[in-house]
């Protein structure tokens, strides 16, 4: 298609090194009048400074109460290949791999029913199409689940768990991140699909305390690969590293738990004091390794500061071994899912929820035990309640 | 033309079907890696395969076609595999060292910024600001070219005391990490929503509108079927347009943006952190948001100038104290940097310890 | 008096090196009968384990709000004694310091007016004369005020200001506490004797951040002394100290901010990250002394855990001289009483009143300006409120 | 016999008629000090006079005669001259070192804890309790006698790591510095307050007894002129009976003991710190409280195996974590420890570190 509108203030973004979204939306324009007019309508809202967006309504496919974000203009006569610029989110498959084949029929499809544009990811690790028309959204859908792909998750529902590559590519990790993603994802698909809880819940799974994919900030649950027992230690390279680093300032002086010593020779590690950051490892990394019983640790709660500041997933279990059928873990989550639906108001997260409640009180009730690693202190007050079971008549 | 029959509840296709022959072997057996540059590492498995990665930045919003071009050269040096990160960036893999200088030199000839790895700022992850969303207070994609034209030698070359990770949000929904970033950038409002009394009767639930308040401040308004906001309990979060759209809250003078700083999400050496504010608010100037770009170099230099090695931001700034952190930037502290909030009790100086600045 | 009572448990504990408070009572009791039946009524709450006083009710001196806690006993038939039982704040001077000449009167006045016992010093800082009647307290009084002492506080008043001995013996004081204490004292007279607060108020006054008299956990105003500019060395001295200490490990690696460095043959401290924490000066007084500009950082607000959790006082001015007449002091102090007077409910200290109406609206009230001594960290929320003259029109 | 004339408003005796004369001569002079034995210590002016310093415990509870025996100590030593100490030690001064043996001999004949000074247990910081307290929930004193004369070594004699500051509170209003101490113990209720609908309708003022639950536990019971208490929501924090002596909250079988450890106020290496719960009930067992001096001597001897040089216990935890600290003293970790009050959300475990145990 041909230049729609004038874009000055758009096309100073594409000046400078960094890739310009302005170039793809360009590129996008030249076959899709969708992206043509997102052009224009973007750049009104870089004049105006101001977005032109409505609050979307609610489309999506048959069957699915999710997947798809609806979105319309608030000038569609202006721009009527933006009325409608609702996105769909496609699950990505664990560890975001890909085939050029599998992409290239994605984009063909999305260059017929959309607008040519996407975000490769979302921030919730969707493959993203950006912008299409509510008649085009049955056909899109039919053409992509017939070739093997589904929708992510959108509104009170799952959403696409996402995960660091893990195994495949890193020495680091405890757990296989990207066949627990692909598991909790099959598992869940009804939850993901038919949005049936009080707010929107995450899965991010990470191979190892570095938390490649910061699912400690971002996900209601996060499982975190760890390790019990001693890093392992090969002397020889930790000689190596000697003559290229200073191991007593950048190891040693750094490391949190001061459990660690060098004497120019070999190096301990006072491994009941460790408390796995990672930091030697990752900076050492062909001297040191984690131990050997590895496994998991659940943290629960993460979200985003609306309304009352934004919450890191906590400890709720010290250590899980994450491998099939995961039948302790799916226990648990189907227990913290009954708990949530029982006990949550409409739009309250997980973490929410369980500050309102309390901590102590959502233990007793999926059945955890507490364990001093679920806090980074006890109380600070004198107050706190007892059961009955706990009172002399 | 008819359809394909639909399947549905299918869940993704399985990620065995799309790794490179290199990864799927040695899956789990990885003993080691190595930087070899801004933009390509190696790692070494137990079997003594290799495989490197090279690693170029992408805007995120991309085209079809530049997901076409990508899949060209994954095609041409990868036998067709490629894989995004967490970040955004895309990554070619092969499996022996000749490959990697013609990958390379493709990505440099055809002006892809390869870089990212290492003590380095990655891409920016971010959210989709004026291009898509009703509730943005600023851009987002613009933020982020802005930004990081500014900074690029620092993802193609430079090296920095530790990884910088910097994102962007559009609103305080803060579909970024923007909560537990090095230097992140948020959308705010200045100014409580503007009530449009007609469309609130119409088409907003008046119990849960109020009910979505954090501080109350919204009550009913019995007379005209609509509700009132206390003004002077509004702190512009939002959360109520949210739910009820007749409750606009974007305003062109009085939207910008706010730094916070200091966060982190990795375990490494001290525990994950959320960001804290530094900057309360910047006028939106777009396109290039030049007092934004001018206050993330600031930043940057501080703590290239003071930081030790690994030291993150936040660990820098734990060790200066934000007082130093002040001082060294020059920001001005001001009564919004004072929380009033959920956790204002915890972040008072109960103590006599501070340095002079 | 003869023994009253038999004190089977509270005999066991005459047993062990530690003073006990049993033989007090029975020495009081030698030539009280209210103390023979406070031995009596204590060991029947040892008994049943549980109190036996009641619920004071409001009694005191002619013109005076407080300075009395009545107190009687549950059981007033059993024991006579204590059926009235109250005690009596006597304003102690600053720094506790005595001669015997004013104890010993003071003594022979308590004996005569009440139980012979004592607590010196009660928690706040009283010289606290321990269970009399009701038809006492006025001539004691009257005693006591004619011979030059007076009453502390009680009730919803300024209370019992009180200090570290500063100045008087120990070498860090960087203000001078006694006579601060003293000053206050005398100058809020009526404010410690007719209580017209929301609640109680207490101020403490510590020398350096040592804090020997607990000011940062119990005072409504610490006011604690500290220095600018560098802490001063003598070289020769640390040299001393190196033959007798681990210089590296006790004090170098022990400073909190790594501002410090030893070479084996000098210290160099970076005294522009200091903060003045006092462990290097603690522990090598002779080498090491506070710098020459000396004066007060103000906190405000520690308060006991009663109701929602025990508050230490935060920084609101990071350095004022003080000196008198401390007219700045004293105006910050006049104008923060109003601001509490004005907003504060019944029972509610001005800690949790900042921190109800919130600390930048106290700040502005009161005429401070923000600075980042006051917090540990900036929010880390994006929610924050503007003035009426920040926004664009 | 007529009164004297009173006076008021006098304020306190100015403390300059108190001061023995070698501290009036070197008032704000003195260089340093040194620390000669548990119980004395010499400080060293600018003027090269020194004073000497002898501690010893007292009761804090005194009855007259035993300060006159105190004044008859310093008429004999020290010119009549004594002070007390911010922890209720009593101090005699001298001016020559000459003059310390003669007064240290004469306490220790009278019986006296000389002692307390450097890394040591000083006094007990503590309250009325059953002596004289309508609110007490245990004994002070006693508590005070069984826990010293347990571990008076370290007042007389031995040396700690640190100073540990041990203080008691008879109920949670905490007249002790109980708050931020190394050890301290707290007198707690275990069960809500019983209501005396009668009194409560005749002594006690409705709303703001309901106003004074930090749970709002407490309800209107119109019918009967008096109030409920919704059970489940009650922390047992008696502030209700502060307000309404007609909700009795003292329980013979219930009320018991808390621990809190790890506090401090100095500011010296860490800023001043609360105190965190490590038993939250141990029943009142007197006159001797064994199952509680138990407790303090385990978390003494983790402490003394444990602690670096000058390390308080609070800094010693902070070093090997909370979990380290449960698991070097055996104390069982409960639902109790887990705060669900205000402060909770600081204090879940945000991050993936943590110590096995
Ligand atoms: C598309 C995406 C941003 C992006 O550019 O990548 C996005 C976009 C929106 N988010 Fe988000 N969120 C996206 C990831 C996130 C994340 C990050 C994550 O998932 O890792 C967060 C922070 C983590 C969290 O869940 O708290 C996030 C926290 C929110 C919130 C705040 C929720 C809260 O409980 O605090 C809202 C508000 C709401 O739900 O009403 C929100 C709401 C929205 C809505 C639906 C706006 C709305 O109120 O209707 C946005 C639609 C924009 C649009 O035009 O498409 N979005 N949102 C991300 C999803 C793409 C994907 O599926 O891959
Ligand atoms: C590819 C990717 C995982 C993925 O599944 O996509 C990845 C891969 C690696 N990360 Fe990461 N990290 C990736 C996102 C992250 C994130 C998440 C994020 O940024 O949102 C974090 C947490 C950031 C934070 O704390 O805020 C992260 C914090 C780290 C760290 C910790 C740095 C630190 O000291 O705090 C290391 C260790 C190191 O650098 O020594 C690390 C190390 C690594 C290693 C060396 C792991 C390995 O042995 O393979 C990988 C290459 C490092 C590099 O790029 O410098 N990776 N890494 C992600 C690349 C993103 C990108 O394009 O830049
Ligand atoms: C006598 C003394 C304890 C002692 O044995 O030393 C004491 C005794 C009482 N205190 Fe206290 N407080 C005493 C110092 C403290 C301290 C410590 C301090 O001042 O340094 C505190 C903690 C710091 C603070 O102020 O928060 C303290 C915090 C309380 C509280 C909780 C107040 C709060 O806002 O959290 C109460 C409850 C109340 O006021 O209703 C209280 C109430 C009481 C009452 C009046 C009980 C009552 O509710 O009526 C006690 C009278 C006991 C009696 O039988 O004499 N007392 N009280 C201390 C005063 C002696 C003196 O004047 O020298
Ligand atoms: C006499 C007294 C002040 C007074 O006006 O009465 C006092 C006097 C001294 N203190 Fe103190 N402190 C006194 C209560 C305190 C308190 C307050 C309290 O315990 O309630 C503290 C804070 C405790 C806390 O943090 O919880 C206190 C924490 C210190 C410290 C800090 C120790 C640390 O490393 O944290 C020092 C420095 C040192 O010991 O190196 C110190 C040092 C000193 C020095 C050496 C100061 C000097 O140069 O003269 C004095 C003798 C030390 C000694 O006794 O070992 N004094 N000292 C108090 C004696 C109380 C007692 O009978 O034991
Ligand atoms: S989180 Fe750990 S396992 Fe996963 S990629 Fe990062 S370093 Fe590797
Ligand atoms: S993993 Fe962290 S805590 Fe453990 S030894 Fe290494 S640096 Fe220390
Ligand atoms: S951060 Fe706000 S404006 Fe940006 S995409 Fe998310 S909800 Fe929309
Ligand atoms: S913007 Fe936020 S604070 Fe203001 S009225 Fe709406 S919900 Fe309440
Ligand atoms: S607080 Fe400081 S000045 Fe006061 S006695 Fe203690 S050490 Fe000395
Ligand atoms: S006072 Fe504290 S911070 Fe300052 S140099 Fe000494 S030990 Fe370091
Ligand atoms: S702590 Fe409680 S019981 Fe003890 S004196 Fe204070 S108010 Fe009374
Ligand atoms: S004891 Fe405390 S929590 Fe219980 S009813 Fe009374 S005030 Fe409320």
């Amino acid at each position: 298609m041909s230049k729609k509108h004038d874009t000055p203030l758009l096309d100073e973004l594409e000046k400078g090194p960094f890739p310009s979204f302005v170039t793809e939306m360009k590129m996008a324009a030249k076959h899709s009048d969708m992206s043509n007019d997102l052009l224009g309508h973007t750049e009104l809202c870089y004049k105006e400074r101001v977005t032109h967006w409505k609050h979307g309504g609610i489309v999506g496919v048959r069957g699915y109460g999710g997947g798809v974000i609806g979105r319309y203009s608030d000038i569609p006569d202006k721009f009527p290949g933006v009325a409608h610029f609702h996105t769909v989110r496609v699950n990505c498959p664990s560890g975001f791999y890909y085939t050029s084949a599998a992409l290239k029929e994605m984009c063909d499809l999305w260059d017929q029913y959309g607008s040519g544009m996407t975000n490769v990811h979302g921030s919730t690790g969707d493959l993203v199409f950006l912008g299409t028309k509510t008649e085009h959204l049955e056909p899109f859908f039919a053409e992509i689940s017939s070739r093997g792909w589904d929708l992510g998750g959108s509104g009170s529902a799952l959403r696409t768990p996402s995960c660091c590559l893990g195994k495949s590519r890193c020495e680091w990790a405890n757990i296989d991140t990207m066949a627990i993603t692909n598991d909790i994802t099959q598992h869940y698909q009804d939850e993901m699909h038919r949005p049936a809880f009080p707010y929107k819940f995450k899965f991010k799974i990470a191979g190892c305390p570095v938390d490649c994919i910061a699912s400690i900030a971002r996900a209601d649950m996060s499982i975190i690969g760890t390790w019990k027992g001693p890093i392992r230690i090969n002397q020889d390279e930790v000689q190596n590293y000697a003559k290229k680093m200073n191991i007593q300032a950048e190891i040693i002086d750094m490391c949190p738990t001061g459990c660690m010593a060098f004497d120019g020779k070999s190096m301990k590690i006072d491994n009941a004091n460790c408390n796995r950051c990672m930091h030697c490892i990752a900076k050492m990394t062909k001297a040191l390794r984690p131990g050997t019983e590895q496994g998991a640790t659940l943290l629960l709660g993460s979200k985003a500061p609306i309304v009352t500041g934004a919450l890191m997933s906590w400890v709720i279990v010290p250590f899980i071994k994450m491998e099939p059928p995961y039948e302790e873990f799916y226990d648990l989550i189907d227990k913290i899912w009954e708990w949530w639906d029982e006990h949550g108001k409409n739009r309250e997260r997980i973490g929410e929820l369980i500050e309102r409640l309390s901590f102590p009180r959502f233990l007793k009730d999926v059945g955890l035990d507490p364990h001093p690693a679920m806090v980074k202190e006890p109380r600070r007050d004198p107050f706190f309640f007892w059961d009955e079971s706990d009172i002399e008549k | 033309m008819s359809l394909p029959d639909r399947q549905t509840d299918i869940g993704p296709p399985h990620y065995s079907k799309f790794l490179p022959p290199v990864i799927a072997k040695n899956y789990g057996k990885w003993l080691y890696h190595e930087v070899l540059s801004a933009g390509t590492m190696v790692h070494v498995s137990e079997s003594g395969e290799k495989v490197y990665t090279v690693r170029a930045a992408t805007p995120r919003l991309l085209s079809t076609d530049r997901i076409r071009e990508f899949c060209a050269i994954a095609e041409k040096h990868c036998g067709g595999h490629l894989r995004f990160t967490s970040r955004n960036n895309v990554e070619f893999m092969v499996d022996a060292e000749s490959k990697v200088a013609p990958l390379v030199k493709e990505l440099n000839d055809k002006k892809y910024m390869v870089g990212g790895i290492g003590p380095r700022i990655s891409n920016v992850v971010h959210t989709q600001g004026w291009v898509h969303c009703h509730s943005a207070a600023t851009d987002a994609s613009g933020l982020v070219k802005a930004i990081m034209d500014d900074v690029h030698e620092y993802f193609t070359d430079k090296e920095l005391p530790n990884k910088v990770r910097i994102a962007v949000a559009c609103c305080v929904n803060m579909c970024g990490a923007v909560h537990c970033s090095d230097i992140a950038l948020v959308g705010v409002h200045k100014t409580p929503p503007r009530i449009d009394d007609n469309n609130v009767k119409n088409f907003c639930e008046v119990p849960s509108t109020i009910s979505s308040c954090p501080t109350s401040a919204i009550s009913p308004d019995p007379a005209k079927k609509s509700v009132k906001i206390k003004l002077e309990k509004c702190m512009y979060c939002g959360n109520c347009y949210s739910v009820c759209p007749a409750m606009p809250i974007a305003d062109a003078k009085n939207d910008g943006i706010a730094i916070v700083v200091g966060g982190k999400v990795s375990n490494l050496r001290s525990d994950p952190t959320f960001s804290k504010l530094v900057v309360p608010w910047i006028p939106n100037n777009p396109p290039r948001w030049p007092e934004v770009t001018d206050a993330v170099q600031k930043i940057l230099k501080a703590y290239v100038a003071g930081a030790k090695k690994h030291e993150r931001v936040g660990e820098w700034i734990d060790r200066i104290g934000w007082e130093g952190f002040f001082r060294e930037t020059g920001f001005e502290f001001k009564y919004q940097h004072i929380d009033d909030f959920t956790f204002a009790r915890e972040t008072f100086r109960m103590a006599a310890t501070f340095k002079w600045s």
